[in-house]
């Protein structure tokens, strides 16, 4: 092993010290929600750790994700993960192009065989073989295949590549879906989100690198330390809901107090996401903060659960002409056994008048006619 | 209805049928007929009201804690709308909006002959329909009018209990009355009461503008009060008389649930009524009868009746207002217990009119102590709705009087004032089979013994 | 589709109709019998039709001194579990925005203090209602299958919504999914068994009260 | 502030408890700020309360961070923050010293051989 393929030594040949390092740590440990006194064994465990081979394709997808994790303003101590992860192919930020990137790709997944980390972004169109999504020729299907077979494990970056996303949206004209519906051989993590939260990918990589596994993940497939709870159950907001303060519009006297967004369709409290502990754009705010609920992005079909803006404990009830329908069937179907009775009821008066007519003869003063049919 | 109105029809032939040939021949009729019988005497007559009742039910129960032969035995059979169930039953499987589905599915099992038998007892011995139970519900059902139209549904299949009941009921249809007393004989007992008492009788007179009525029972038992009657009415200078052919009120067709034997004592009263250009028709003091000619002979007919019909009491109230009653004051008794009044169900409860006996009594200088359950909220004597004319029920009968004597002796008053003939029946054989001392008076008796004789007749 | 889409969707579509076509259906049923016109006269008293169906509906919401003593459990818990379901529906939040989205119709919430009383309490109360139910001679002898269906089917979005406002137990998620899907199963037997009393108690009410409001008589 | 804030009150009490364990010899121990719930006031709150010692660390280290002891002896400050200022770890430590403060036996036999190069180097000349 050369030295400088550990992390402690490539660090020091950025002069990072051991004190930066250790913080980081920290840092990690908090994203983790490992307790607090593991960050120097992450730290001395990062710092012996081997570079680590990364291979990252974009199927259908936006290149938002990418932006995402790569434009930090700031770049932070994170960004020094990225830089010792060797990222061997990514089309976007790769300075090779055409043969020779093909090649690039080829060799990373050829030397480095069963170990190697696969990270995708965007969905994988699976209608007419795969067409409507190609790299050189060869189909995102194909792609995936072929280089999830040679890798330790995939990571599904942003909501499509996790759930299928947009591109799955209905109708879903080419038959999107996400990477677990074609992997099924190696373990994959979702890291959901539109675009995922960058230090949730740091998070993971940095439990990759310091334990040799996956983080602990949901029944979706997300890493449980970021994905356990939900936004509402973080959210600061929260109090405002338990007191049933909610802003009912965008602009009311709620809105300006920073009330509860329940009523104007916040999807926090069925969306599992670390955005109201980690927020975004270094932890500046996350969108409830801004004043927007939360469109549940990183949750499976988020697209087409409804209006952003129809409140949870709305749902999709019938419109008032299917309604109207309804009570139109009801009164048929009432009034056809009202009519039924009415009938047996008529027949009964009719042979009781019968009787009367044959017992009392003319004293019959009918009272039988006078009813409806 | 016919072109011809009633009162222009001839009167029942005597050679007519009676109804009763229909219950003898149930007897014989297959089980399946007798059901379909029952069936169709139920559903006869049911409309949306009716209905709506049957739809409403929420079980809740309350209706038995309103019930005196419930909360006497505390035997949760005689939960009143528990004793229409079979009738529930047929309605949900025949008429009900879901009726085909509970056929087809059978979720509702159909009425068996057996069941209809068992539920004699709770249809006939221990229902008073009182309506009390009418009104503790809180869906509003009428469970007393649902319980006449299920005793409709017993008539027909032949069940209604013993002989005394069914046998009554026919001779009211032969005859008008129950007891099977000829129009002839009628005439010469009214007239002899006249004599015996001392009192002016006028009987079939051609036109007459108050007609009363009495039960047939005052005939036998009480004739002092058809006494009392004619005494009351010619102290207020009325146009009256009595009429042979529309003379028994008691209908007890209507609590036998014979509904041909109710509309032929209607209708002869009604007829008898008009023929003589009546302005006012006098119920006795009894009780289902007023309400059958008050509120249902209008639509037995077929149309709105050409007089009005007025309870005793109601009539004694006008009169006290219009100033032609004029009363002494009654002596208070010595002991100075003052006495007490039991409201009769369907002129209180079930017509609105608590306050004309208590304005008769005010005018009496009667020192009333109220009944700690009166007026709309009084408990029936136990004998209403025919309960009385089943010797059977006699038991349960004396059961259920116990809270109605309970409250009675916590008043402390010595005399009952009663204003139904059915209630004061009731009332003295309960107070003889418990051996009480409270004494029962009528409240039409004591009006006639007060009348203030202005020089007018004496 | 999630469960949970499943219950916000399809679910709520249908059961939604089911019930509005179901109520229709039994009123239709009865309210189309063939109507006898009253010819009596009115009483003296008399309060006419209209407002004796009205005032009726009114009254009986309140109970009658004379039958108190015997009702007192009946009335107080029936008043208790009919309130508080009353302050869940019109008080809880999440409940009046479904309000306000399917008709425009918008009130404020109660703190949810105060909505988390009555849940439990009306919890309670039907917990009792159930075991009465099965104790009480006089109710054991009326009930039948549907009553003991309808407590159930009342008693268990109550449950899950105590639970799913108290986030215990089950996440949010889950909770909310039952919780919907409870209260469909409830939209759907509403009109076909007791539950349908929310409409037939004041079709009684009304009906018994027009007829004793033309006589004059108490109701 | 509300003193009687129930969760401040478990904060302090399971900083005692650190303190306790420490002096018992049980190590060093941490309490990891940003994983609860501490909406800025709150966060304010607990600072008033643990107040101001008499030490106070700014370690310039892939951004700075600040250390600073707390009116506790024995309980520390801790804020990480990135190059771009953004707090990246919050903590309370309670130890004699924070273990990012003193340098290592490692660091110092590297520091050694660098000063003894120096000399060598200086003699050389």
């Amino acid at each position: 092993m050369k030295p400088r393929d550990t992390l402690g030594q490539k660090l020091a040949g950025y002069g990072i010290s051991r004190r930066a390092l250790l913080k980081f740590a920290a840092a990690a440990a908090t994203s983790l929600a490992l307790p607090p006194g593991v960050a120097p064994a992450i730290a001395e465990s990062l710092s012996g750790a081997r570079r680590q081979s990364l291979i990252w394709l974009s199927f259908q997808d936006c290149t938002g994700c990418l932006e995402s994790l790569t434009r930090s303003d700031a770049p932070g101590i994170e960004r020094l993960i990225f830089d010792f992860i060797s990222l061997d192919y990514q089309e976007t930020l790769m300075a090779a192009a055409g043969a020779a990137a093909d090649e690039t790709l080829v060799r990373a997944a050829r030397d480095n065989h069963g170990k190697y980390l696969l990270a995708i972004d965007g969905s994988v169109p699976t209608a007419e073989g795969g067409v409507h999504s190609m790299v050189g020729g060869r189909t995102n299907m194909d792609m995936l295949a072929e280089l999830a077979e040679g890798a330790a494990a995939v990571l599904a970056i942003g909501t499509c590549a996790a759930y299928g996303g947009i591109p799955k949206a209905a109708p879903n004209p080419t038959s999107a879906v996400g990477i677990a519906d074609l992997v099924k051989e190696k373990p994959i993590v979702n890291i959901p989100g539109c675009p995922p939260i960058p230090e949730v990918l740091t998070g993971v990589l940095v439990n990759f690198l310091t334990f040799g596994r996956l983080p602990d993940l949901d029944d979706l497939g997300r890493p449980l330390a970021y994905f356990g709870t939900t936004i509402h159950d973080q959210c600061y907001r929260r109090p405002y809901y338990d007191q049933g303060k909610f802003a009912h519009s965008f602009d009311d006297e709620g809105a300006r107090q920073g009330w509860c967004l329940f009523e104007l369709g916040c999807k926090g409290p069925t969306t599992r996401n670390a955005c109201a502990s980690l927020k975004w754009n270094g932890g500046t705010s996350f969108p409830i903060q801004s004043g927007h609920g939360c469109l549940g992005c990183s949750e499976p079909d988020f697209w087409d659960k409804g209006s952003f803006y129809t409140s949870l404990s709305g749902g999709e009830g019938p419109p008032w002409d299917a309604v109207g329908g309804a009570a139109a069937v009801g009164l048929g179907i009432g009034g056809a056994a009202a009519f039924a009775a009415r009938r047996s009821r008529a027949a009964v008066d009719r042979q009781l008048a019968k009787e009367w007519q044959r017992d009392h003869g003319a004293t019959a003063t009918s009272k039988t006619e006078e009813d409806g049919p | 209805m016919s072109g011809m109105p009633p009162s222009l029809a001839p009167a029942a032939k005597p050679g007519a049928k009676p109804a009763t040939r229909r219950v003898a021949e149930s007897r014989d009729q297959a089980d399946r007929a007798r059901l379909d019988a029952a069936m169709r005497g139920f559903i006869s007559d049911f409309g949306p009201e009716a209905a709506v009742y049957m739809e409403a039910c929420l079980h809740c129960g309350q209706c038995a804690e309103a019930c005196q032969f419930y909360v006497e035995t505390g035997d949760p059979k005689y939960t009143p709308i528990w004793k229409i169930e079979p009738f529930k039953q047929a309605y949900s499987r025949e008429m009900g909006p879901f009726a085909p589905f509970f056929r087809a599915f059978g979720l509702t099992p159909k009425v068996t002959l057996g069941e209809l038998e068992g539920w004699q007892e709770l249809l006939y011995d221990s229902c008073n329909m009182c309506g009390r139970c009418s009104l503790v519900c809180p869906a509003g059902i009428d469970i007393a009018d649902l319980v006449e139209k299920a005793r409709h549904g017993m008539f027909e299949a032949g069940l209604v209990p013993g002989d005394y009941l069914g046998a009554l009921a026919g001779k009211e249809q032969e005859t008008g009355n129950p007891f099977g007393i000829s129009r002839e004989d009628v005439r010469r007992a009214l007239l002899e009461i006249g004599r015996s008492h001392g009192v002016e009788m006028h009987v079939d007179e051609p036109r007459a503008a108050v007609v009363p009525t009495v039960s047939s029972i005052d005939l036998k038992m009480y004739p002092a009060s058809i006494a009392a009657t004619a005494r009351v009415l010619n102290h207020v200078g009325a146009s009256w008389s009595f009429r042979t052919d529309g003379f028994d009120a008691d209908n007890v067709s209507l609590t036998a649930g014979d509904r041909t034997g109710q509309r032929l004592v209607t209708e002869a009263i009604v007829d008898a009524a008009t023929r003589c250009g009546a302005e006012v028709l006098i119920m006795p003091e009894c009780g289902h009868s007023y309400t059958e000619m008050r509120w249902e002979a209008a639509n037995t007919v077929g149309h709105a009746l050409p007089f009005r019909v007025l309870h005793m009491s109601e009539y004694l109230a006008e009169c006290l207002d219009a100033g032609r009653l004029k009363l002494r004051p009654v002596t208070p008794d010595p002991e100075g217990r003052g006495v007490t009044f039991h409201d009769p169900c369907q002129l209180s409860r079930r017509s609105g009119r608590s306050d004309a006996p208590r304005k008769v009594m005010a005018a009496l200088g009667l020192d009333l102590h109220e009944l700690a359950d009166h007026g709309a909220d009084s408990w029936c004597c136990g004998g209403g709705g025919g309960v009385a004319l089943i010797n059977r029920a006699r038991p349960l009968r004396d059961k259920a009087f116990a809270i109605k004597r309970r409250q009675v002796a916590d008043t402390g008053a010595g005399t009952v004032i009663v204003s139904c003939t059915g209630c004061r029946q009731t009332f003295e054989h309960g107070f003889k089979d418990a051996g009480g001392e409270t004494g029962v008076g009528s409240l039409l008796d004591l009006v006639a013994g007060q009348l203030e004789e202005d020089g007018k007749t004496p | 589709m999630t469960l949970l889409d499943f219950a916000r969707g399809p679910a709520l579509y249908w059961s939604t109709l089911i019930m509005v076509c179901g109520l229709v259906w039994r009123l239709a049923g009865v309210a189309l019998l063939p109507f006898r016109p009253d010819r009596s006269a009115a009483g003296p008293q008399s309060r006419g039709r209209v407002r004796g169906a009205l005032g009726t509906i009114v009254s009986r919401s309140l109970p009658r001194r004379t039958f108190l003593a015997r009702t007192f459990a009946t009335v107080v818990v029936g008043y208790a579990m009919h309130l508080g379901l009353l302050i869940i529906l019109l008080g809880g939040a999440p409940h009046i925005l479904l309000v306000a989205q399917a008709t425009g119709l918008s009130w404020p919430s109660l703190p949810k203090g105060v909505v988390a009383l009555a849940s439990a309490v009306t919890l309670v109360t039907l917990v009792f209602v159930l075991v009465r139910r099965c104790t009480h001679p006089v109710l054991r002898l009326l009930s039948n299958f549907d009553d003991f269906l309808s407590i159930v089917l009342t008693l268990v979005p109550v449950a899950t919504g105590i639970l799913l406002a108290e986030e215990t137990v089950l996440p949010y998620r889950t909770l909310l999914t039952w919780h919907i899907l409870s209260v469909e199963a409830m939209m759907i037997w509403l009109p076909f068994g007791k539950l349908s009393h929310v409409v037939f108690v004041f079709a009684g009410r009304a009906v018994s009260g027009a007829k004793l409001g033309k006589r004059g008589a108490t109701t | 502030m509300d003193e009687r804030d129930p969760f401040l009150n478990a904060l302090m009490g399971e900083v005692r408890m650190l303190l306790s364990r420490l002096l018992d010899d049980g190590g060093p121990g941490q309490i990891d700020l940003m994983r609860l719930p501490m909406p800025p006031e709150r966060r304010q709150d607990l600072q008033d309360m643990l107040g101001r010692g008499e030490v106070e660390i700014t370690l310039d280290a892939a951004g700075t961070s600040l250390i600073r002891e707390t009116a506790y002896a024995g309980v520390w400050w801790i804020e990480h923050r990135d190059r771009g200022g953004r707090m990246v770890a919050n903590l309370i430590e309670v130890a004699q010293m924070p273990a990012i403060v003193p340098p290592t036996d490692e660091e110092m036999r590297a520091s050694l051989a660098a000063l003894h190069a120096r000399d060598m180097k200086e003699a050389g000349r």
